[in-house]
């Protein structure tokens, strides 16, 4: 299923169209039931939608599960051989798919089938998929796949009518898993250490694949434990490391979290959130671990996090994990989530000149006569980094309370210092945080604000639009750079506002965090905990409901 | 030459008077010297425990991160700063205890480092309870009835798990434990090396005396090619303790093909990035 | 040093006094400077002081860290052979300690000499101290330590006047980690899992070394995850389960903790805080664990938080752990600090009658034709639970989502459910919780609260009574149990009040659960980050400064 | 006699058709009944992995735990609960990847307990990365240029980490698989089984046919209670590789002095406390 998806994604793309895709996939390997969404348009897509146009579905369970997203106007394409549809719902046309594939010498193709059968739906040439495949197949196989195509071409005739947007060029098609890894790459991660995990594994997958051509060492390591520590050892030897995983194996990691923290050593983590406790969900998506990175591991330390709205987001906002890492010497925390990572989106191609390195207090030449301190005091509380190996002088990193020289300390003025010294790298970090994101009317005719954070970006934009098309007021925050919260003027703007706080948990955690800082509570709170992501169908039809009973 | 000195450096030592850590320690100080390494050239990566506070005590570059964790701190900077020596150096309770299962994966990778574990077959730095290593019978303040685990025989489990270099040595025998720090770290791949040490403190029952009626060198007629041999040797604990080279091969190092990184290479590592367009092809 | 400083604590309270004392000590072996802080006096104490009365300094070193703290009518005791001290503070007195411990012919008595010269100075005879000590030596050995003591009491006279209490029957001296190991013996406790680390140990000590009486399966486990999911498995089969940790063991706990959570096995865990980040400073006091407790592992899943007072509030809190962690299947944390662990002090003896054990909705029987079903839905979200090996059924749990079986789901309405059925008991555990302790002037007659939670509750006590004293209008508010916050009308009071946080961190992480409660901002934090407990002293001392520059 | 049937429950089995997986519930079924164990009175302890899925495919006890960690869950209720059977059962990733350091120390404890290891020799759950025991050149998706780290040998691991039962089988054989689990089963102590199984998806080196032409029985003329032998056999992998009990041998187990608490105690553990007031003697 995921191969004609894909197939179709790419045609669509090729064609001059946005395209969104989303994958729904069960904790198991073969069986159950796995299925893509494939949403395309000339406009910028960032979410799924709640009702379905066309349902391709190759067996009876597909139909059963998803006749109710079937539109009033959608069509079910399945396969006549294999079920009768009952009920009355759209329109639909059956297809003889696996006796015609048969028929043309390959059970596999039926899937082609069908491709050539919506592409014909759509009113679209087959080229672009043409090419596709030829890229793809050669020779016998290739002709095969052809003739499938063309077959289901000739069986439809154009029912929905679709534009292609306007000027979209070098535009992929990249998931948030490959945006985070490309953004790794470019940033110049020299190493990565992980331990699969769903739904990280795709970032771990993507820089394997690219380690040679890149000069990256990847390594699986035998735990969560060993891949932090790893990724730790290799920056406190000054190459730029990261690791990554999803919420057990961050579990996992927390006291490695605090060894960055107290020895100063930059890195950057990935905790791909999926629904937990525990095992939880492993193939679906949450929002359910921000209080937890924020606050894991003992005792104080300064910590950022990043939680990219999107594909193009998350390219950016991992090269400037790795700058933040290496500025302020600190742990940066990438909250993604299985719906970012696993979602295919059209995006502007990715502009590796235009990315800046940034590696903060590194020393090249380290020329004074002293001995190197690692945590000398300074003003900023970064103390100058040395890489070790230069002549004359050592480095040495400690987790134990220390002195300047990294050395064990017990003594309490010393102790208090030191403290002191990371902390106080929050304030800066602070007034760098980007602000959360603003769309909407002018805040002072604005009658709600929705407030969002990370991956639920496009699905609220897409909610709001369609409200604000209905003549509502009402205005957007999106955070992205959400650990510290950032200074700016939206914290005055909230205070007097009518929060409406939408996000992927139970207990609202980002609206958790606004009250700590004094942010007035948020009136209405929009969650969602069963593992799927907000659809902008779904949360225009909650909130219109919210707003009407609360009001 | 190096002289020995370089690696002095003037923190207090926090352990006991007689403790078996100081000879370790002078003694790593006069191998490294007399294999002409600079201390910038030498990093340690060390755990929590008495023997991890090795790296404050020495004029060194270290990695003094958490309990249990020093393996796989080791095995990165192996990998990725070839221009290093980097030695691994811990406690018993830290190294098989807590970190035992980076001690296992270890020899599975055979990263470029030297292991070097202070075996005092106790926990010191926790006031005293079982180790690993400590022996049936002993008794604790959490043991109260005396250790009733059978104790794991480190230089067993690192033969069976495919390490490259398997050695024990005596802290109360400088000259031999000296001249085994220095084959580990020469040698390619990952070293192993335990080195039975006195805790005057806790340990009544392993005292210097007492290994010093047991340890034998086994180098005279020992082929450490032989892993029969070795393990068979391995296996000897008791009235008789063999020290020296049990085991000793050739293999694949963690890593290999990665490589040397030059300082530049790390400080500016945008410059590795090319072949952009053909990566790209694969998302359209 | 301990042993003098014990000995001299069991007499005095043998005596009839209150007594009250700290350990500080080094993370090292031998040598480092170690002291012990006795404090006695007619009235129950809950703190150390910040000035001293009499010093007994066995060597220079001490006498130099220790000068600053000795009072202005206090006496340094010292080992005439060791040094002469330079300086004029107070009084001092010279003895030849080490001297005539030879003459006599045991160095080690030394310390015995100068106790029984302490004794004069504070006019006490010295047969408590002799009946101690001939519990503790015979034969010869005795004779010496006897012979020693009262040679030093033949050497001073009474120079201070002091007065036991009244009536004290049955008190007791002891630290927090033994209250809290005797808290879960008479809970019941049938396994306890635990790998060492200070200042957690005293607990395993503790309880190792009662097992063989009351029959508890003791065990050092590999590491800390191994040590919680022993205890999780012991508790699944039913027995009463605890696990005791220090930060860096609980940070690799978490894990495990989302285990309880989504398994709802029920499981106390002790976390002694010491500073961190990391390795920090082992041997320390510092309440800066928290919000990390409170926000531990992936997802959402209910805990509890019990920060105890003092050692009585331990040995009963520990108690209460259980019960609530049977009550509503969840894991229960236990918050405690090397100040609390490994501070003595005279308690009421603790009544195991007065104890009662409550083990929830634990199903002797299971009579049903229908199979059970672990979690069975019910309306307070508790389901009945069999102990594994009941004829006829069985008993699944699952850290994957589950549906009322046990078994794993994904469909987005069991999951939905789930998470509700979790998460509801939140709310009867919420009532459950105990209000903070409020000690001071009416309400609405004072002019500041004092906030605090767990182990300062001492020392803050000392600085409320004695600032009420000099006059100024000042409340208290305790939390002990901390996490969820309890309901109550201190909500109320709090909000219009100008509160001072006082807490042994950098952030003031209790002020920061108020906010998020929406309580309104605290006025003035009050934090140490130094790794010293609080001493009533030095808080008057500081909350008047503040008050002052704050007013 | 306990019918197999009693073990079935109604869930829809998530394994790919064909797996290993669906011969080794099977056999454990029958394995079970036959030594008339009713369903009550067995548990099974799993980590997370296809093989781990196990418990929901069985009418059993079960704790599905975290990944890697079910040695701890069933070694506290093999001590606490004597009055159950306990089986550790899980993947190969699980138990010797990320739970490595339980099995580890498992053998030092010798609990009364199975451990039934579904050596598929990759990780199948999460889409096939290679396991530490993935065949060194095996290409993946993250071992894009094959494996490179030596794979470990589970079975010398065990012992020579003082393994009392250590035993191999293969799916594909149900009728050897029965005779290993049962004995298994009924040994005192830790009893380590290690079953070769094909997973049809991911593993096309070590397929059903590969292992089919490699396994043999060594039962015929092995003596169990030779540890060198079993040694020597163990080591042995590659044209053949032997199944069967290598090595066994009784040892004190866990906890062997604490009692079995009947169902009474552990309702009501209070009554178990007494001599408090000797107790408070040590704080006057
Ligand atoms: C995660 C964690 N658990 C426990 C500890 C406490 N701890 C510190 S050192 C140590 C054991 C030390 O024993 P060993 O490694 O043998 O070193 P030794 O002191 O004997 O040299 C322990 C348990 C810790 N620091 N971190
Ligand atoms: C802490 C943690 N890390 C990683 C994972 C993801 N994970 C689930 S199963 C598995 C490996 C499964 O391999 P194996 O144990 O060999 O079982 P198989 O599926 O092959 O039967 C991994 C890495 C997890 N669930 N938890
Ligand atoms: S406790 Fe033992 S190991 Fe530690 S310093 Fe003292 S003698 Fe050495
Ligand atoms: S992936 Fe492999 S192990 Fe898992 S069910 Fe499929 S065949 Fe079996
Ligand atoms: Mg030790
Ligand atoms: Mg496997």
């Amino acid at each position: 299923m995921n191969t004609i998806g894909s197939l179709l994604a790419k045609a669509l793309l090729r064609m001059g169209f946005h395209v969104f895709t989303c994958k729904d996939y069960m904790s198991r390997i073969r069986g159950g039931h796995n299925f893509s969404d494939i949403r395309f348009g000339p406009e910028p897509l960032q979410g799924g939608a709640e009702k379905v146009d066309i349902l391709l579905a190759l067996n009876e369970e597909t139909w059963e599960l998803h006749k109710n997203t079937l539109g009033e106007t959608g069509m079910l394409v399945y396969d006549e051989e294999d079920f009768t549809p009952k009920g009355e719902e759209g329109k639909r046309k059956g297809l003889p798919l696996s006796k015609k594939a048969e028929e043309i010498g390959d059970k596999r193709i039926a899937g082609v089938i069908a491709l050539g059968f919506i592409h014909s739906v759509l009113g679209l040439s087959p080229d672009a998929l043409e090419n596709i495949l030829a890229e793809k197949f050669s020779g016998e196989i290739l002709q095969k796949n052809i003739k499938a195509l063309q077959w289901g071409h000739e069986q439809g005739e154009e029912t929905f009518s679709v534009k292609p947007a306007k000027g979209l060029k070098g535009t992929k098609l990249i998931n948030g898993n490959n945006a985070i890894g490309m953004g790794a790459l470019v940033a110049g991660v020299q190493f990565y250490a992980a331990y699969p995990m769903t739904p990280s594994t795709g970032v771990l997958n993507f820089l394997a694949q690219q380690g040679e051509r890149f000069n990256i060492l990847v390594e699986q390591a035998e735990d969560e434990i060993a891949a932090i520590n790893m990724a730790l050892g290799a920056s406190f030897g000054g190459v730029r490391a990261m690791t990554g995983t999803s919420g057990g194996g961050f579990s996992l990691m927390v006291e490695g979290l605090g060894l960055a923290g107290i020895t100063e050593t930059p890195l950057v983590i990935l905790n791909a959130q999926r629904p937990g406790p525990a095992t939880g969900l492993p193939t679906r998506t949450e929002q359910g671990d921000l209080e937890f990175v924020i606050h894991a591991s003992q005792g104080e330390f300064p910590r950022i996090v990043l939680a990219p709205r999107d594909a193009e987001n998350a390219f950016y906002k991992t090269v400037r994990a790795f700058n933040l890492a290496d500025k302020y010497q600190v742990p940066v925390i990438i909250l993604s989530d299985q719906f970012l990572g696993d979602s295919e989106q059209t995006v502007a191609e990715f502009d590796p000149e235009a990315v800046q390195i940034n590696r903060g207090k590194l020393v090249k030449d380290y020329q004074e006569d002293t001995p190197y301190l690692r945590y000398r005091f300074t003003e900023d509380g970064v103390s100058p980094r040395l890489i070790p190996g230069e002549k004359g002088q050592v480095v040495l990193a400690d987790s134990d309370e220390h002195n300047e020289a990294g050395n064990i300390i017990e003594d309490a003025q010393t102790r208090a210092k030191m403290v002191e010294k990371r902390m106080k790298r929050m304030e800066k970090i602070k007034e760098e945080m980007e602000p959360p994101l603003y769309n909407g009317p002018d805040h002072d005719q604005a009658d709600y604000i929705l407030v969002s954070w990370g991956s639920n970006y496009g699905p609220v934009e897409e909610a709001r639009l369609a409200l604000n098309d209905d003549g509502m007021k009402i205005g957007h925050y999106s955070f992205s750079d959400i650990w510290p919260l950032p200074e700016g003027k939206w914290r005055e703007v909230l205070k007097g506002k009518s929060l409406i706080l939408v996000e992927n948990n139970y207990s609202s955690q980002l609206g958790s965090l606004l009250q700590k800082e004094g942010l007035g509570k948020p009136e209405i709170f929009i969650g969602k905990y069963d593992g799927r992501p907000f659809s902008g169908d779904e949360l225009k039809r909650r909130i219109k409901k919210e707003v009407a009973s609360s009001g | 030459m190096v002289d020995k000195k370089a690696y002095q450096n003037k923190e207090e030592i926090a352990w006991c008077p007689g403790c078996g850590n100081f000879a370790i320690r002078m003694t790593l100080q006069e191998a490294l010297a007399d294999l002409n390494l600079e201390p910038h050239q030498v990093l340690i990566a060390s755990g929590i425990g008495q023997a991890a506070k090795i790296p404050h005590y020495l004029k060194i570059n270290g990695f003094n991160g958490l309990h249990g964790r020093a393996i796989p701190v080791g095995t990165a900077l192996a990998a990725t700063r070839k221009d290093l020596k980097i030695i691994v150096e811990s406690g018993d309770g830290d190294i098989y205890g807590e970190g035992g299962n980076h001690f296992l994966h270890a020899f599975r990778r055979n990263p470029n480092m030297a292991l070097f574990v202070h075996n005092n077959q106790v926990y010191g730095l926790t006031k005293g309870q079982a180790s690993p290593t400590s022996e049936m019978g002993m008794k604790t303040g959490v043991q109260v009835k005396g250790v009733t685990n059978l104790p794991l025989n480190p230089l067993l489990l690192a033969l069976a798990g495919g390490a490259t270099f398997v050695a024990r040595s005596f802290a109360g025998d400088r000259k031999h434990l000296k001249s085994m720090m220095q084959q580990a770290i020469q040698h390619r791949g990952l070293a192993f090396l335990d080195i039975l040490q006195p805790c005057v403190t806790f340990n009544k029952i392993n005292t210097f005396q007492w290994y010093k009626e047991r340890v034998y060198n086994l180098e005279e007629d020992h082929n450490p090619e032989s892993w029969e041999k070795a393990l068979e040797k391995a296996r000897e604990w008791g009235e008789k303790i063999p020290t020296g080279i049990f085991y000793r091969k050739e293999r694949r190092i963690f890593a290999e093909e990665f490589p040397q990184l030059s300082r530049e290479e790390i400080y500016d590592p945008r410059e590795r990035v090319y072949c952009w367009p053909e990566l790209l092809e694969n998302f359209k």
